[in-house]
């Protein structure tokens, strides 16, 4: 289990093999479900984002975060939780955060998934500043999954 | 007691400051300590945490804790 | 939209990046899910499996993926959904199968890749047949996913 | 009329073939096609595709349909 907190651009897609590649053990993963959240240049009805800056609270972010891994690694039968998540300017199209799960069986991976994005957006201390063509502005919050337990 | 206090985000742009170090009477609570950095009430929905967990108000403070003060977070 | 069924050895992630890159524009999705089923060494209690072969109906698995892939699409505001199926001989550890879908928003993104992965998994016309130490045996049945509607 | 069968996985072991042209009856059902083709019964679970279609045992066939029999089956 993994958590990383950066500044740096990042590949998810490769950041995922080259993860699994490492830490995970050959042939008992049966299902991997990855999310992936990507810079939009719209939000909350506004056109012409044009950057972001991401803020967060580091010690606490990670540490959040890693727990959150934890108890998704505990409440459902999953093998290994990876999170990537941007920090500092992020440009559209850049990965904001990535979220992957091993499981021997998809519908756990998909229910650990969702509930370590869904933690992720509502309770790690991140905030984003988005730069639009008429200034800057704090967004306002996350919409909430309807899937939320 | 010292008490090291953090403001992020619209937090800190509405404060105007990034941290601080306070200086609090023993048993002081997050509520008295709002109240000895700020004339303003405490904006609704400000999260707080002390020594990075969630927590409320009510919280009674020790010395050299680390008290961050928040709006919703955003992150994903 | 793009369904593949192929006997080739495939990079899931290679083929996510790969697709993302040619077909989806820039800045506009929110929300990537990626399904991988990759071959484990063991099934049904049964382990030692050195090999798999899938069948499949050529003709009618393409076109049921792919009227599944237009479903989702309808039913969920989902802008791209890719998918890639192994045929033929298949070893541990290969990636069996890759699911992917691209939206605006990541709770539409989760369901779509979910429901396209459990209709995949009970509806189109694919067979494994897996080769053990003790012989040849065709599987006789996938999981449910509990969150199948 | 003239029917393309064709069998797959553990159903194609069973019936001992891939495929074959069956000539049937105007109005001839997919169970009367399965009365032609085997002496057992249909295994329970047997899923059946009428031109690529999933359909039952009551479908009625045309000249030229493509007819398959196969198990549950077990992709992804």
């Amino acid at each position: 289990m993994k958590v990383v907190v950066q500044t740096a651009e990042f590949d998810p897609w490769k950041e995922v093999a080259d993860y699994q590649a490492r830490y995970l053990p050959k042939g008992k993963h049966g299902g991997t479900v990855v999310f992936v959240g990507t810079m939009r240049d719209f939000n909350e009805g506004i056109d012409g984002i044009t950057s972001m800056y991401l803020d967060h609270y580091p010690g606490m972010t990670e540490r959040h975060l890693e727990r959150v891994c934890q108890e998704a690694m505990q409440k459902w039968d999953v093998m290994d939780a990876f999170v990537v998540h941007r920090v500092g300017a992020v440009l559209p199209d850049d990965a904001i955060v990535l979220v992957a799960v091993w499981s021997r069986h998809r519908s756990m991976a998909f229910d650990a998934a969702r509930f370590i994005i869904n933690d992720l957006k509502h309770r790690a201390p991140f905030w984003k500043r988005e730069s639009t063509v008429d200034g800057e502005r704090w967004v306002s919050g996350n919409t909430v999954d309807h899937a939320t337990k | 007691m010292k008490i090291n206090v953090k403001y992020f985000a619209s937090m800190r742009d509405r404060v105007g400051r990034s941290d601080e170090r306070v200086e609090l009477a023993d048993g002081a609570t997050v509520s008295g300590l709002w109240g000895a950095v700020s004339k303003d009430a405490l904006p609704e929905n400000t999260l707080i945490a002390v020594n990075m967990e969630y927590t409320d108000l009510s919280h009674v403070l020790k010395d050299g804790d680390e008290v961050a003060f928040f709006p919703p977070v955003t992150g994903g």
